[in-house]
C-alpha cells in the first residue's frame, strides 16, 4: 500500500520526511548493533513475504504484514520498512524519492503503534494472544488506509471521496492480514515463541 | 525471480558518479513534485525521457515497469475526474466530469511518470551496494546503510528459500483458493521462513563476531569525481534551473 | 503388454538452467510398474533436476513427457502427476513446513480431499508403518536430521502414491537411520526411483542402476564408478586396494 | 616443550543445549602448532558444537579452555581468541554477510584495526592467493556453491590467523572445486582441525584423525570405516572385498 509520486502536496511530502526520520532515528537506536542480523534477515523475509499474492474471492493480494512486522520488531520496524521501500523502488520502481517519506510513515507508525496495544498480549494464552494478533494485523492495515487517506485529504479536500474509496477497498485486506497474522503469530508460538516480543522478560 | 535489469551497463550515466546522481535525482524529483504549471511539468517528462534514453536501458523492460506504475494512475483517471469540485466539462449519466479533476490528473500523470522515469535512469542505473556506499557518503546513518546492504544480501537467499517451501505445499496437491485452509498454508509457510530467517540470522552474527566485529562498520568504496562529472553536474544544474524558470518565473 | 505397465515414459527431454548451462539434453527413460530404480551420477549432472522435471516443478525446453499412460505438459496434467507421485527433496528441511508432524503429514491427504478424520487416521497410519508413532505432536523444525527424513517420507506416503521419486534419501543419516530407511523400503510395496551416492545402500534398495552423464541416461550400465564401506586396522596410513 | 606448542587445550568440557541434551560430556582435546588433524563421528555427535565452543559462541556448563597459552573463560579472552583462530562455517551464505567480495573479505581485517588501504591490499592478496583474482566487485550471491566456499575461506585467511577450524569445507561441492581446495589446504603453512564426512577428502588433508562419540574425543582412533572410490567391471552385481 503505497502512495504513488506526484500526488502530494509539498507540504504533506516534508512532514512525511520529518516524521519518518524521526521514527527511523528512534528505531535505530534502540537497535543494539548485535541484533542487526536480526532486523536485517528479518525485514528480508518481510520483503520476501510481501511479494506473496493470496488469493480473495476471484481476484488476490499482496500481504502487507506491517501488523506483523511491528509486533515482531517494535520501534525497528520503522527503519525495517525504511529498507523495504527503498528496495521495492530500486528493484521494482515502485516508489521513488519524494514519497518515501510519507509511505514509511504510513506503513510502520501503525506497526509500532500495534506493537505498544498488542505486543505484551500476544505471549499470552491463544485464547488471547490470537484474537490479539489478528487485531493487530487487521488494524494496523485499517490505520494505514487512514493515514493514506489523511495524506490525500491533507492535499487536497476534494481527494476525500478518493480517500473514503481507498480504505474502502482495504476492508477485504484488513481481513485476510488479520488471519494471516494471527495464524503466523500462532505457529511461531508453537514453535519458535523466542522470536516474540517480551518472550525472554515474562 | 528478483532482478535488478537497469544497474549493469556501459552508458555515460552508468559512469558517473553515484553521489551526483541520487543528489540530482533527489532535487530533481522534488522539484517535479511542487511544480504545477504544465510548461514545466511536460518539459521534465521530457527531460526524464532523455536521461533514459542517455542511459541506454531496455526500452522494453523499462515500459514494462511503467506500465505497473501507470495502472494506479489509471485509478485516480477513473475517481478524480468524477468526483472533483469545478466546472463541468460534461455529465455521464448523474456524474459531471469537471475540467479541474482531469487538469489535476493530468498534472499527477506528468509528474509521477517524470518522477519515476528519472529514478529509473539516475537511481536504478547503480547496484544496490553502490547505492548505499554513495548514501552512506552523503551522510546517512551508518547503521541504517549497513541495515540496508544486510536486507539486500539475504532478499535473495530467502527468497530461494520460500521457493523451497512453496515446492513442497505443490509437490502435496496444495492450491491456492479462498479458503480458510489456504490462508493457514500461507501463514505456515511465511511462519517457517521467519524461524528459518531467525536461526540464520544468528549464524550470521556469529560469522560476524568471528571477525571482529564490534559495532562500526566501515566503507570501502571511495568516489571520485572526475571532470566528466563536473560537466554532467552542470548539465543538470541548468536542467534544475531550467525547471525552476519555467515554474516560478512563467517565462512561458 | 509393457507399455501397460509404463509409470514414466520420457522421450527426448531437455532442459537448460536460467543461466545457460544444457543440464539435460535429449533425455530418454522409461519406468515401469514394479521396478525399483537406483540412478547414480557425478554431482551436478542433474539428477534433482530430472526429478523436478517428472513433477511439474520445472519444465523442459523440449521433448515428450508421458507418466501413468497420459501425455503431460500443462500445470493442469501435472496436478494429477502430484497425486500419484510422491516426490522426497534432497533436503528434508525443503520438505516440511508445517508446526507440527501430525499437520505436515496430514497436509497431502486434506489436499486430496480427504476428511479431516481420514487425515488424521492415515496419518497415524502411516507414522506407525515408519515406527513414528508418537512423534504426531512434536514440532517439525526441532526434529533431529534422521527424523525429518523419515517424517518426510511419511508426508510423501501419506498422499498413497503409486510410485515414489526418492532424492538422495540416505544422506546425513547415520548407519542405524540408515538400516531403518532399507527395511521401510524394503517393506513397501511400490515403485521407485532412487537417487544416491553410496553405493552399499545402492545395492540393498534397488534391483536396476542407470547412470547419468551429459544429461543422458545410461541404461544398465555394467560399470560405474562406486563407493564401499569397509574398515582397517591402521586406517589413517595410506594403503592400496585392488 | 610441547606445552609452548599447545593452540587448543580443552579439559572436560561439558555441554547442554537448552532443550536439555548434553551434547559434550567432559570431552579433552590437545591440539598442537603445525598439526592438521581430522575430526570425524557420526551426524549429531557435537562436531559443530565444539567449534563453537572453542571460538566463545557458545559456553560450556564447565570444563577448563586453554587457547594458544592462556586460559578463556569471558567475552573478552573469546576476542583475543578470535583474531587467531579463524573459523570456516559449515554454510557459506551464513559466512558471506556482505553484498561484494572485497567488501566480505575485508571486513575482518578493518575490525582488526588496518587501514581501508592496508585491509584492501591483504584482501586482494588474499583473493589472488586461492586464485581469486578479479573476484572482488563479485556480488557475493551470484556466486556459485564453489565459489561461495572459498572466498569464505578467503575471509578467514584475511585475518591472517594462526589456525583453523574448518567445518565440512568439502560439502557439496563439485570433484574440481574438491581439488583446488586440497591444493590450497596442503599449500598453506597452518594448523587446521577440519571436520568431514568424506574419506578420501579426509585422507588428502589431514595427518592424524581423532573421532566424537557420546560427547567424548576418541583420540588417534587407528580404525575408522571409511570409503574409497573404485570401479568393476560389473558393479552392479553384488561382490567381496578384502
Ligand atoms: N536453480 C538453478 N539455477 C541454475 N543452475 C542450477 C540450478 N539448480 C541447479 N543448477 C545446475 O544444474 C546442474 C544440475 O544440478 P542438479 O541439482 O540437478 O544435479 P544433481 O545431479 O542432483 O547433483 P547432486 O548429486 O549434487 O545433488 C548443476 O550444474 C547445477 O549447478
Ligand atoms: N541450537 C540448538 N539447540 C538445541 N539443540 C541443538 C542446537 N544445535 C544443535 N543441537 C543438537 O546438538 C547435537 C549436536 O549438534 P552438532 O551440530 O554439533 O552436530 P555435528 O556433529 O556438527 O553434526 P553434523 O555432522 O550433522 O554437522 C545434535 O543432536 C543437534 O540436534
Ligand atoms: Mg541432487
Ligand atoms: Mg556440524
Amino acid at each position: 500500500m503505497h502512495i504513488s509520486e506526484g500526488v502530494l502536496s509539498g507540504p504533506v511530502l516534508v512532514s512525511g520526511i520529518v516524521l519518518a526520520a524521526a521514527g527511523t532515528a528512534i528505531g535505530l537506536k534502540n537497535l543494539d548493533y548485535d541484533r542487526i542480523p536480526q532486523i536485517g534477515i528479518l525485514s528480508a523475509s518481510f520483503f520476501v513475504a510481501s511479494l506473496i499474492h493470496v488469493p480473495i474471492g476471484v481476484s488476490s493480494v499482496h500481504l502487507i504484514l506491517n501488523g506483523f512486522v511491528g509486533l515482531i520488531l517494535g520501534w525497528g520496524a520503522f527503519p525495517a520498512i525504511l529498507v523495504a521501500l527503498t528496495l521495492q523502488a530500486v528493484l521494482f520502481q515502485f516508489g521513488g524519492i519524494t514519497a518515501l517519506g510519507v509511505n514509511t510513515v504510513i506503513m510502520a507508525s501503525p506497526a509500532v503503534l500495534c506493537y505498544f496495544l498488542f505486543g505484551r498480549l500476544i505471549i499470552k494464552k491463544p485464547s488471547v494472544a490470537l484474537p490479539a494478533a489478528f487485531a493487530a494485523g487487521a488494524l494496523s492495515v485499517f490505520l494505514a488506509g487512514i493515514l493514506l487517506g489523511l495524506a490525500l485529504v491533507f492535499t487536497e479536500k476534494d481527494f476525500f471521496k478518493v480517500s473514503t474509496i481507498v480504505v474502502m477497498a482495504h476492508l477485504p485486506v484488513m481481513a485476510v492480514e488479520g488471519v494471516i497474522t494471527a495464524l503466523c503469530v500462532g505457529f511461531l508460538k508453537r514453535v519458535q515463541p523466542s522470536m516474540l516480543p517480551g518472550y525472554l522478560r515474562s | 525471480m528478483i532482478q535488478e535489469p537497469f544497474a549493469i551497463g556501459s552508458s555515460h550515466i552508468h559512469r558517473l558518479d553515484p553521489r551526483l546522481k541520487i543528489l540530482f535525482a533527489t532535487a530533481y524529483s522534488f522539484i517535479v513534485a511542487l511544480s504545477n504549471r504544465f510548461p514545466a511539468l511536460f518539459a521534465a517528462l521530457m527531460l526524464s525521457l532523455l536521461l533514459i534514453g542517455l542511459a541506454r536501458l531496455n526500452v522494453w523492460k523499462a515500459a514494462k515497469r511503467m506500465a505497473l506504475v501507470n495502472g494506479l494512475i489509471l485509478f485516480f483517471w477513473l475517481v478524480i475526474p468524477l468526483t472533483f469540485e469545478g466546472t463541468a466539462l460534461f455529465h455521464l449519466g448523474p456524474l459531471s466530469v469537471t475540467r479541474e479533476g482531469v487538469l489535476l490528473c493530468a498534472r499527477i500523470s506528468l509528474k509521477s511518470n517524470a518522477i519515476l522515469l528519472i529514478f529509473i535512469a539516475l537511481v536504478s542505473t547503480m547496484p544496490i551496494t553502490t547505492l548505499g556506499h554513495a548514501m552512506n557518503r552523503l551522510g546517512l546513518p551508518g547503521k541504517l546503510i549497513h541495515l540496508l546492504l544486510l536486507t539486500y544480501r539475504y532478499v535473495f537467499v530467502i527468497d530461494q528459500e520460500y521457493q523451497r517451501l512453496v515446492r513442497a505445499a505443490k509437490i502435496r496437491g496444495f492450491r491456492p483458493e479462498t479458503t480458510i485452509n489456504t490462508y493457514r498454508t500461507y501463514a505456515y509457510l511465511m511462519g517457517m521462513l521467519f524461524v528459518r530467517a531467525s536461526a540464520r540470522a544468528e549464524r550470521v552474527h556469529h560469522a560476524m563476531v568471528c571477525r571482529g566485529f564490534d559495532g562500526r562498520f566501515y566503507c570501502l568504496r571511495d568516489f571520485s569525481s572526475t571532470r566528466t562529472d563536473w560537466a554532467w553536474s552542470a548539465f543538470m544544474i541548468s536542467i534544475i534551473l531550467g525547471l525552476v524558470g519555467l515554474e516560478w518565473t512563467r517565462i512561458i | 503388454m509393457d507399455k501397460n505397465n509404463l509409470i514414466i515414459n520420457l522421450e527426448e527431454i531437455s532442459f537448460i538452467y536460467p543461466g545457460g548451462i544444457p543440464v539435460l539434453d535429449k533425455l530418454g527413460l522409461q519406468f515401469h510398474r514394479g521396478e525399483r530404480l537406483g540412478l547414480v551420477g557425478p554431482n551436478g549432472s542433474g539428477k534433482t533436476t530430472l526429478f523436478h522435471i517428472i513433477m511439474g516443478l520445472l519444465r523442459p525446453s523440449s521433448g515428450r513427457m508421458e507418466i501413468l499412460g497420459r501425455t503431460v505438459a500443462r500445470e493442469k496434467d501435472f496436478r494429477e502427476v502430484r497425486k500419484k507421485i510422491g516426490l522426497l527433496f534432497q533436503d528434508a528441511d525443503d520438505q516440511l513446513f508445517s508446526p507440527t508432524v501430525l499437520e505436515d503429514v496430514a497436509f497431502g491427504p486434506l489436499n486430496l480431499g480427504k476428511s479431516k478424520d481420514e487425515a488424521r487416521e492415515i496419518s497415524m497410519r502411516t507414522l506407525e508403518m515408519l515406527s513414528l508413532a508418537g512423534f504426531e505432536d512434536r514440532i517439525t523444525h526441532n526434529l533431529s536430521g534422521g527424523e525429518k527424513k523419515l517424517v518426510s517420507l511419511a508426508t510423501v506416503l501419506a498422499m498413497e502414491p503409486e510410485a515414489l521419486l526418492l532424492d538422495e534419501p540416505s544422506n546425513g543419516l547415520d548407519d542405524n537411520t540408515k538400516e531403518k530407511l532399507i527395511e521401510v523400503l524394503s517393506g513397501l510395496d511400490l515403485s521407485y526411483i532412487l537417487i544416491t551416492h553410496e553405493a552399499d545402500f545402492l545395492a540393498k534398495t534397488v534391483d536396476r542402476i542407470c547412470g547419468m552423464e551429459n544429461g543422458k541416461i545410461l541404461t544398465d550400465i555394467e560399470s560405474y564408478p562406486h563407493y564401499h564401506l569397509h574398515e582397517h586396522a591402521r586406517g589413517k596410513y595410506p594403503h592400496e586396494h585392488h
